[in-house]
């Protein structure tokens, strides 16, 4: 078994609401997999649901063959998997280096100091600002800390969700080429949930379209591009 | 044995009428417009000062007292108050009309308190607005305890008997009279569940901003049911004290007055009439028995008025935990009938 | 002279009670109203472990910190965290509290009835001044009362500063799904502050009467003293209740003396308004409290 | 101004450093459907928060049919004629569908404390309004939803009922804050077939914010871009999207 990630009939939403409707998705290791989709189709509900963040109504998330449903939500990085949010994703009153190491929460301690050189030197940019608090940082630095934030617990599958959104172009290449590196020099498996597609196009292998709580297409980046009719009908590329 | 569970049955409907009323009041403020009032005991208090201070000058007015009295109305406020009762023994006119000038007074005092603890509510929401109302709510005690002009500090003052027309009815008129206040705010509160402002309060509670953009002027509905509520917790406040025939500032605690309405409209549902109706009644009843059989749980090595409390608490634990609505959930209603919606849409029926 | 020693103790012991209120809120967001019995249940362990074991109230300090650490532990395991777990708005969480303190009520009066009938002890009314010990000409307890203070807030700053425990309560208070996606145990971590506040409630609780009358009501009608306290120090530095005890005890005590000197006797009994007066104010006019104002100062 | 529904002219709102409107003017001329696009956090939301009263911009001008408005609390610019829906889901929860509906319907008497309890006030009134309100559900086909709890409905039904909720309140101008989103596309084509309807029929103007160009590009009468807090291209769709530099922020390419 390769499958790094495997997600089946994963039936989940929030309360009473039901966002999303049998789910399947499958990761392998050293895959970047691309959600994308309109606003409010689910993407954020499928990557919040592996936290337990979203309830699971039924299905099952499968993590190297863990079952992550039954797992609690903190228990969750400790199994290899890294959450960069949409939004909230530092500590604002925090300093940068606080947040990095708070992002080693579940390492053991001696190691902390270890792994914020490893993902500084993946995270260049990060290291002028450790020392100011995260609340002071532009929209784009912001995001960087995130990004390293997210990767100090070690982790075997990162989630990001977002990660150029409201980012000015030079920033959005900026973190295109920081995942883009990750993904070269690591053998990290990456969900990432974007919609600014062009951005990614060269670094996914593979691409969910979910709408509506459901996946209507799966397949290479390519064959969705290929595709005029999705792309016309659901990403809003004329 | 049979006249006993008679008055026993009478003080439970006075007291019932009163929080009644006052848990209607609560309803109107948390259950529609979403306002946490953990501040009911201040308006409550200034009816109830409203109640101790007023009829005692109107009887002195109305009736003939020895003047000299008035010197000192705190410290001959017994003597004045049983004169003032003999008088109106015969004249169910005057007492009336101290009943109705008392409740114009409380209602004004209620609509004062509520609407200056109202301002806060424009402004605060969640749980700080909470903490606000319940520190405005300590104010009053505090100056009512303290400064002996108002009602006599601590231990009160007595006042007039305005039922005392009534003879050996007294107790029942009361309490009659009280239940009715409560029948008054129960129509009241039905009414603007069958209007279009029932409607418009929910929508106020569950998303201002967008009643808001539609036009509502959430701040001033906000402002107008606060004192609404304040004038309901002014009437019950003055009409408790004119059931009592009088008022200690110590007894009218936070915990009575607030805490315990508060329980009440959780447990019977804060969302319905008939859910505030089902949980007044029954922590009356358990509160007016755990007093009467007092005695017969004397072997207990303590007050058994603590068992309230305890019982209290626990029960309201478990309703919010498991029905946190209440024992009688919120409908959607509409200010017409089927028939008419039906009619007015054009459809045969809905 | 007198009355700025009282004004002194008061002030620690305000700032004692105001603290844990902070705490938790910070940490959990939920307003505590039962926190005025854990601080009752505080004095009653004194009285208790006095009477019964003889020895000075101050030796039992410690206890009376586990005893209240324990309860406040239970409130929020049994009650709050229960009723959190399903998603309940501050303004029901409020109502838990509620709840709670009318069951610690009860309880309290029980006990304290309970010691009354079956042993006799003055326990309605109790004052330990006579265990009291002199120190530099002043009352024991204004020591112990500021120093229980002083080494609260700097060992709970020295952890906050200086430890991964500290961060991820600090982080925790920031943003808490944050947290716990980076795999910072909520639960126990609202557990320990709720336990941490309950202990400082316990300690105030514990020297109070060693200088003012304790009764079984004497921490619920001080709730809203306390409330102010915490809001008008603001909750965002833990060093606001200190500072917001200082300004409420002296206020409340020295202040009003000096008032009554320029303007009557008459206005002595108000002074358990001016709390509320400052509660009030605070939250219309400076809703970030007195830390946060001096920190947006600074910074 | 001209007689321009709306007229936006340099408005400015920053939250901390950060500046979300960074100098807008835009001017919507009656009866017109107008688009305005740009990428997420380019600043819309923020600049219709801005102008409806929901946010109080730091500066610029704000004129409904050449009336000053600026800082005006949302409910008078309701009443003054604009009404705006929300990005994210506000439903009423506690309210029924129809509920919802007849919320945004004006009832004078009705939602008075002191009047509401003598129907006959408002009994007239409320039947034009609950015929209005069935109206708009069978419009929005929420008509076999009509008595359903909102806060038990799904996404999609409940941004169809708040955008009926808007169209309800009787406005001259409506602001649409993302009308589709979470909405299938056939549901989606028919309200834009309807917002033309009334376009066309009762002369309403319209602002709308969406992403689903696919869609909202077709009946769009003008398109505004904003990119960074700033307007980066303005005119018909072909102008807007032959744009270099709307293919360079918004696709992009």
């Amino acid at each position: 078994m390769n499958n790094l990630l495997k997600i089946e009939n994963l039936n989940a939403g929030y309360g009473g609401i039901h966002v999303l409707f049998d789910v399947n998705l499958d990761c392998t290791r050293g895959e970047a997999v691309a959600i994308v989709g309109p606003n409010g189709s689910g993407k954020t509900t499928l990557l919040n649901s592996i936290f337990r963040l979203a309830d699971i109504f039924s299905g099952s998330v499968i993590l190297d063959g863990t079952e992550m449903q039954k797992e609690k939500s903190h228990k969750v990085t400790g199994r290899g998997v890294g959450y960069l949010r949409q939004e909230g994703n530092v500590f604002p009153g925090l300093t940068v280096e606080e947040n990095l190491k708070m992002g080693a929460f579940n390492l053991p301690k001696g190691e902390v100091g270890e792994r914020m050189e490893e993902v500084l030197s993946l995270v260049k940019p990060v290291v002028p600002f450790l020392r100011r608090t995260a609340g002071t940082l532009s929209g784009g630095e912001r995001e960087m800390v995130a990004l390293a934030v997210s990767l100090m617990c070690r982790p075997k599958l990162l989630l990001l969700d977002e990660p150029t959104s409201g980012l000015s172009p030079i920033a959005s290449a900026q973190i295109a080429e920081l995942i883009k590196n990750l993904k070269d020099k690591t053998r990290l498996s990456m969900l990432i949930i974007e919609q600014n597609l062009k951005i990614l196009f060269d670094v996914v292998d593979k691409c969910y379209l979910l709408v509506s709580g459901r996946i209507i297409f799966s397949g290479g980046p390519g064959e969705l591009q290929c595709d005029k009719e999705l792309m016309r009908t659901y990403l809003g590329l004329a | 044995m049979s006249g006993q569970w008679f008055l026993f049955s009478v003080d439970l409907l006075a007291l019932f009428g009163i929080y009644l009323a006052l848990n209607l009041s609560l309803r109107l403020q948390l259950g529609y417009t979403g306002i946490a009032n953990f501040g009911l005991v201040l308006a409550f208090t200034g009816g109830a000062y409203v109640g101790g201070w007023l009829p005692i000058r109107l009887g002195m007015w109305l009736v003939e007292v020895d003047p000299s009295l008035a010197d000192d109305m705190i410290w001959n406020n017994v003597i004045i108050a049983s004169q003032v009762d003999l008088s109106l023994h015969g004249s169910p006119g005057t007492a009336m009309t101290i009943l109705l000038i008392t409740l114009l007074a409380a209602g004004a005092a209620g609509a004062l308190l509520g609407l200056q603890s109202g301002y806060p509510a424009v402004r605060l929401g969640g749980d700080y607005l909470a903490i606000s109302l319940l520190a405005f709510g300590e104010v009053l005690a505090i100056i009512g305890n303290n400064y002996d002009p108002v009602v006599g500090g601590p231990l009160g003052v007595r006042i007039p008997d305005v039922w005392a027309w009534a003879g050996d009815w007294r107790f029942m008129a009361a309490s009659l009279a009280n239940c009715a206040l409560a029948l008054g705010v129960w129509l009241y509160l039905d009414s603007i569940e069958k209007s279009p402002m029932g409607r418009m309060l929910r929508a106020i509670r569950d998303n201002p901003d967008a009643a808001s953009s539609l036009g509502k002027n959430v701040a001033r509905v906000r402002l107008n049911v606060m004192v609404t509520g304040g004038i309901i917790c002014g009437l019950a406040g003055a009409m408790y004290t004119l059931y009592t025939t009088g008022v200690a500032p110590s007894a009218l605690s936070r915990f009575d007055w607030t805490f315990l309405p508060w329980v009440m409209v959780v447990f019977g549902g804060s969302g319905s009439n008939v859910g505030v109706l089902i949980g007044t009644f029954t922590f009356i009843l358990v509160q007016k028995l755990i007093i009467s059989y007092k005695f017969a749980l004397s072997f207990l090595p303590f007050d058994p008025v603590w068992l309230q409390f305890l019982l209290m608490g626990l029960v309201l634990i478990l309703v919010l935990n498991f029905r946190p609505s209440g024992l009688v959930t919120e409908k959607a209603s509409y200010a017409l009938s089927r028939r008419e919606m039906a009619k007015a849409a054009g459809k045969e029926s809905l | 002279m007198a009355s700025f020693i009282d004004a002194l103790t008061y002030s620690a012991l305000l700032g004692l009670m105001g603290f844990g209120l902070t705490l938790i809120r910070r940490t959990t967001g939920v307003w505590n109203v039962a926190h005025g019995e854990v601080v009752t249940i505080g004095s009653y362990v004194a009285l208790t472990a006095t009477s019964f074991l003889a020895h000075s109230p101050y030796f039992y300090l410690p206890l009376a910190f586990l005893v209240c650490a324990g309860v406040s532990g239970i409130i929020f395991l049994a009650g709050v965290e229960p009723i959190r777990a399903k998603g309940a708005s501050s303004i029901l969480l409020l109502v838990v509290t509620i709840a709670i303190s009318l069951i610690m009520i009860a309880v309290i009066n029980i006990y304290a009835d309970y010691l009354q009938n079956v042993f006799h002890l003055s326990s309605k009314n109790f004052l330990f001044a006579r265990f009291d010990f002199t120190l530099l000409g002043q009352m024991g307890i204004l020591w112990a009362a500021w120093a229980a203070l002083a080494a609260l807030t700097i060992s709970y700053y020295l952890v906050l500063q200086h430890t991964r425990l500290g961060l991820a309560l600090r982080a925790l208070a920031e943003q808490p799904t944050l947290a716990v996606v980076m795999g910072a145990n909520v639960k126990s971590l609202s557990l320990l502050s709720w336990c941490l506040a309950g202990g400082a409630a316990g300690l105030a609780g514990c020297l109070f009467p060693m200088r003012f009358q304790c009764h079984p009501g004497v921490g619920t009608s001080m709730i809203a003293t306390m409330f102010a306290v915490s809001i008008f120090g603001g909750i965002e530095k833990m060093y606001g209740p200190l500072l917001a005890g200082l300004v409420l005890g002296f206020a409340q005590i020295y202040g009003i003396d000096l008032l009554s000197s320029w303007v009557g006797p008459g206005v002595i009994p108000f002074k358990d308004l001016i709390p509320m007066i400052v509660l009030l104010l605070t939250l219309q006019f400076l809703p970030e409290g007195l830390s946060g104002f001096v920190g947006r100062r600074r910074g | 101004m001209h007689g321009a529904m709306l007229e936006v002219r340099d408005v400015k709102k920053s939250f901390g450093g950060l500046k979300a409107v960074d100098g807008v003017s835009i001017s919507l001329p009656r009866g017109r459907i107008t688009l305005l696009i740009g990428p997420n956090g380019s600043g819309k939301t923020t600049l219709v928060n801005s102008i409806t009263g929901f946010l109080r911009p730091d500066s610029g001008h704000v004129y409904l049919e050449d009336k000053e408005i600026t800082h005006w609390p949302m409910h008078r610019i309701c009443k003054e004629g604009m009404v705006r829906s929300f990005q994210l889901p506000a439903p009423f929860g506690g309210l029924s569908v129809l509920g919802n509906l007849l919320v945004a319907c004006e009832s004078a008497c009705g939602e008075s404390l002191l009047k509401c309890p003598l129907k006959a006030l408002w009994k007239t009134t409320e039947k034009d309004n609950v015929r209005e309100a069935f109206a708009m559900a069978e419009a929005m086909e929420l008509t076999p939803y009509w008595d359903a709890v909102m806060s038990e409905t799904s996404t999609g039904h409940i941004k169809l009922a708040e955008i009926g909720r808007a169209l309800l309140a009787g406005a001259k101008l409506v602001i649409l804050d993302e009308p589709i989103c979470g909405v299938d596309p056939v549901m989606a084509d028919e309200v834009f077939s309807f917002l033309i309807r009334l376009r066309d029929e009762q002369g309403l103007t319209f602002l709308v914010i969406e992403h689903r160009l696919d869609i909202a590009l077709k009946y769009a009468d003008y398109v505004y871009v904003m990119n960074q807090g700033k307007l980066i291209a303005q005119g018909s769709v072909e102008e807007v999207l032959n744009d270099s530099q709307v293919k360079e922020v918004y696709l992009g390419s």
